[in-house]
């Protein structure tokens, strides 16, 4: 227990005296999942939607493996690009492994299908209430995929944030394609996972407490941004 | 039953699915062990979650004991620490005849190399090197990555980098991405590696299993286990050295 | 352009909703589909339009699929709102045709007015009353100037007024050559606007005939029963 | 790429050989992540739907933090439990440390967020329809949110398999609780990381498949029990 | 059980939808709302009933707030349907009574038989037509006897037989001691069954008055222009 207490010091003095490497690890983190998440939502949301809104012989089938594939292991992820990335593997010479952008590669595979699965759940509804007025007017795929998008923008709030969250607290995966190197690839939950190897909990839960402060901050900005509850759900 | 955290390098060796199942026969002891980093296992130690830990650092060890959490320290067996690097030794490495000379090189040719850099055994073992040959590991250059985490990760990432690391030469032997890398350091008593036997103080934690600790102890410094830990070879070569005091 | 429906039957979990039946309506004319409840006139409308999918048999446009689509509109029997703004609920089957926004404001403008929502342009519409909601979706479907009109009951939660005037639109629209196929349980809008009648019972065509002639003679005891409000079985 | 294929085989050794060890690991994965999904369900939809359906001064607020939970890092979670149930921490007497128990309370604590958040999302629109029925007919809060949660059960299958998803695909924090103590603690997700920290990437890899397969068993399964596509949203 | 109104006001995004406005309705009668869309019946409607929260003013019932929900029911202009069976629809609002399965179901066959949808007891309610819908509302609010009953447009999608029918039920529920408050642009229907008119205009009381009296002789303009079906303003 005094641990968590010492934890809890030990953010709050990481945080007032602005500890340059907490800093830098810190925009680490954000950079790399707020990209991860930028690329999965530009996959998932129209894939989720076109799910939804798409009638095919193995779409039951699809959606169950798109579910499951929620519960890809990240420590599997990370090895398989980890593979995929390294000097002997196919895309060996591009020079990836332990860098930034090999991390989101990883993160974006584990979250775009939980962000997919979710977008799908959330606009079926919205096709349902829909379908009849946009098959009526004659819209292509396309256009029936924008406009669900569009007016359903506040709940697919929920799908982003999910794979935000997932993105920003994943550990396994990108400890193995990043590697936690110093200065060059140690994010705010590869520092945890060192620190607890160190036996230094207070500094570990330190570092967890920033890591939760980031998350709320993220979220209350964007509700604040979106301001998803004003109006019902509309 | 009992628990006992030990270090990564010990049980990525090999060694400790040779000795349980022994000692489960012999004195009926069902060794439960908990794989973490030094830091971690002496935590663990500390807080009374487990009977017993078996680590090499030798100061952090004094310390435990020292500080009541431990109630003595025995000395079990070694093995030594390898460097391993590229096949083709940009840094002429293999070409070395001390440690001490090696680490020189390293530094000298500034080609990659991986540091544990998480403060474990391993980790304080290279920097006391790096100190021998009077360089400052803290203020290399950026071909020194200190990745922060466990042996294998590390291995992991020095296969994957094709660079040099220390490493203990159980973990190196049994580690199955070896890539390019390949052993090119090794035998200097500087690099020995002493691992140590720490029943946890049941003056301290009076829920702990003291009774089988004293008896797995009794057992790891009988000459069964001497038999078993001098015999364990991994491609015809030992990695452990038994040298406890009976 | 005319349609022709051959032996068309629709079955949801394992009931017949509609037919089998045959039918052709022909390009021109103010079409009005009579019947009582859960008669099948809003399945037969939808699948005159395409949104419905038929178990069996074959609903064929004079003109290719796609351009029947294109030339048709619809007004659901629950109006269904886009969550957006009135405006903006207008604007959206002219966005669809890529229509610049400067005509695309236009067009919003003149309808808003014509449908007397002028003042609504920025209310979210799916917090409109529920005429309001039928006259935006009567707006929404006759923006685009279609050739072919389904209606589906447009005036069952209009005012008098309201009535009155989306008739004299309807009518308007009808003389400028859009087809109108409508279903409506007032007898006396039926009367005013029809120029033939379809009177669907349990999921069949019951009664086809001018709309003179139905008011007048109808030939079946079940169209006169109906029309008394008596019980149709 | 070769370990990749050599994965895929080292997969389809240990499952027609029904290997001892990986039938009793994947068990214990199923049995501890299972239990936790029954848990956290039984918290999180309940709670998800109340929030949903109740309107409260700091309803936005709870809403942004709940959703910022679901990204507690889950080697932060591993501490805190850790620290709680540790035999100096103030449930030690319990011994529940290094037990499947503790490794279920880790895993509540990671996807309960996650779920309620996705119950919350599915249930507003549900609430939006049902809103002026419910409260004309008088009912009460139970109510309200018995017939949400059965009402839309199938919208909230998503949730719980999200829930699933990240619980069986987790390391971070059972690792820490649960020590991954060979016939004890040890499940599919921590023997990946421990043939992975010894370089045995075909081993690890064909773990990971193992995992994926059972995912798809579940996702599958549970789609064709609840038949969530049969009559559209219905 | 009565009710008054005190200068009640609903504003919405800035915009006053109704009052302020005061009124009083005692216990026993048959008020029949009219006005033109927009003009706030169902706001009206719902602030009586509780569901709608009132930006000003207060709505308060002779008896506790609690015991005036629980006697009351509401038929929403466009019916709620819970995603379930018609049966299960019906059986709604005895189960939260925590009614015993044996009478759930006794009472669900007879009033399915009263509203015509004994052949549809186990279709799921959304797939139901307009106007089968809009009976089930009608079923599942009178299913509980309620003592104050509200009705916002209920025959609006309704065949002319089933109009009759549901007039004949709401006849004798009134009889049997239900107090009724109801909207419809129908004034056929108005006339038939209202014993007193309360007309609406711009969230506005702008007439209120008995039956008979407002038909034959309505004391504003605005009632007589709304009446003859012209421009309201
Ligand atoms: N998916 C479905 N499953 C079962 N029954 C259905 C389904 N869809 C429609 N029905 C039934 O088919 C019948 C015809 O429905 P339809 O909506 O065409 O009637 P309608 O003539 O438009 O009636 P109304 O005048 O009430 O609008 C109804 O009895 C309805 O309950
Ligand atoms: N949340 C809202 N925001 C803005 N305007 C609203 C809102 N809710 C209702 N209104 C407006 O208030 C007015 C009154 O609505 P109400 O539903 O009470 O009308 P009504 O008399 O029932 O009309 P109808 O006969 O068409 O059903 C309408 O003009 C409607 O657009
Ligand atoms: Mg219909
Ligand atoms: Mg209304």
């Amino acid at each position: 227990m005094n641990e968590i207490w010492a934890g809890i010091l030990a953010a709050f003095r990481l945080i007032v005296t602005l500890d340059g490497d907490l800093v830098e690890i810190t925009l680490r983190s954000l950079q790399v999942s707020l990209s991860a998440l930028v690329i999965a939502s530009a996959i998932a949301l129209p894939f989720g939607t076109w799910l939804a809104i798409r009638r095919f012989r193995y779409r039951r089938a699809t959606i169950a493996t798109l579910n499951a594939l929620m519960g890809l292991p990240p420590v599997v992820v990370g090895l398989i690009v980890y593979l995929l990335l390294s000097r002997s593997g196919p895309f060996g010479v591009m020079g990836l492994l332990f860098t930034p952008t090999a991390m989101i590669i990883a993160q974006v595979i584990i979250i775009t299908p939980l962000i997919a699965s979710i977008t799908h759940q959330a606009m079926r509804e919205l096709w349902a209430e829909y379908h009849d007025l946009l098959i009526s007017l004659n819209t292509s795929k396309r256009q029936r995929i924008a406009t669900l998008i569009w007016d359903g923008r506040r709940t697919l709030l929920t799908a982003a944030l999910a794979g935000f969250g997932r993105a920003i607290g994943e550990v396994g995966a990108i400890m193995i394609v990043g590697g936690n190197i110093d200065h060059a690839t140690r994010v705010l939950t590869t520092a945890i996972a060192l620190e607890t190897g160190k036996g230094d909990f207070a500094l570990a839960l330190g570092l967890g407490f920033v890591l939760i402060a980031l998350a709320l901050l993220v979220n209350f900005a964007i509700h604040a941004l979106s301001r998803t509850e004003r109006e019902g759900t509309w | 039953s009992m628990r006992m955290a030990v270090t990564t390098s010990f049980h990525n060796s090999g060694l400790s699915d040779v000795l349980l199942p022994e000692i489960k026969a012999d004195i009926g002891l069902d060794v439960r062990l908990l794989v973490v980093g030094t830091g971690q296992a002496l935590k663990l130690g500390r807080a009374g979650d487990v009977d017993a830990i078996l680590v090499h650092s030798k100061a952090a060890e004094l310390a435990f004991v020292e500080s009541g959490f431990g109630t003595h320290r025995r000395e079990i067996m070694y093995n030594d620490f390898v460097v391993v690097g590229p096949g083709d030794d940009p840094a002429n490495v293999s070409s070395a005849t001390t440690a001490i000379e090696a680490f020189q090189r390293l530094h000298a040719a500034e080609h990659l190399l991986v540091s544990r850099g998480d403060e474990s055994g391993t980790h304080k073992k290279e920097a006391s090197l790096w100190q021998a040959a009077a360089i400052d590991p803290s203020a290399l250059g950026a071909w020194y990555k200190a990745v922060g985490a466990g042996m294998g990760a590390s291995l992991n990432t020095a296969s994957g980098l094709n660079a040099y690391i220390m490493s203990d030469r159980a973990s190196w032997l049994n580690f199955g991405n070896k890539g390019e890398l390949e052993l090119l350091f090794s035998g200097d008593p500087l690099l020995f590696n002493q691992y140590a036997y720490l029943p946890v103080s049941a003056a301290r934690h009076p829920h702990v299993k003291a009774d089988a600790a004293q008896a797995l102890e009794r057992w790891l410094t009988s000459s069964k286990a001497q038999q078993l830990i001098d015999g364990y070879r991994i491609g015809g070569e030992a990695l452990f050295v038994f040298n406890a005091v009976p | 352009m005319s349609v022709s429906l051959r032996d068309v039957t629709v079955r949801r979990r394992g009931k017949t909703i509609l037919g089998p039946l045959s039918i052709d309506l022909d390009a021109a004319g103010f079409s009005i589909v009579l019947g009582p409840n859960g008669a099948g006139k809003t399945t037969f409308l939808k699948i005159l339009h395409g949104v419905e999918r038929v178990t069996d048999g074959t609903a064929e446009w004079s003109v290719s699929a796609e351009e029947a689509r294109q030339a048709q509109a619809y007004v659901f029997q629950s109006p269904i709102m886009l969550r957006r703004s009135v405006g903006q609920n207008l604007a959206y089957p002219l966005q669809l045709l890529g229509m610049d926004k400067a005509d695309v404001a236009k067009r919003v403008l003149d309808w808003a007015g014509r449908i007397g929502l002028s003042d609504a342009l920025e209310r979210p519409a799916p917090r409109l009353s529920g005429g309001e909601r039928q006259k935006l979706a009567l707006g929404r479907a006759l923006i685009r100037s279609p050739k072919v009109l389904f209606l589906d009951e447009p005036c069952a939660n209009l005012d008098g007024r309201s009535t009155r005037e989306i008739e004299t639109l309807l009518l308007a629209a009808q003389r400028d050559g859009t087809r109108i196929i409508m279903t409506t349980h007032d007898l006396g809008q039926a009367r005013r606007l029809a120029s033939d009648i379809v009177f669907l019972l349990n999921g069949q065509v019951h009664e086809r005939a001018p709309a003179s002639e139905f008011f007048t003679t109808p030939k079946t005891v079940e169209a006169k029963a109906f029309m008394e409000g008596d019980i149709v079985e």
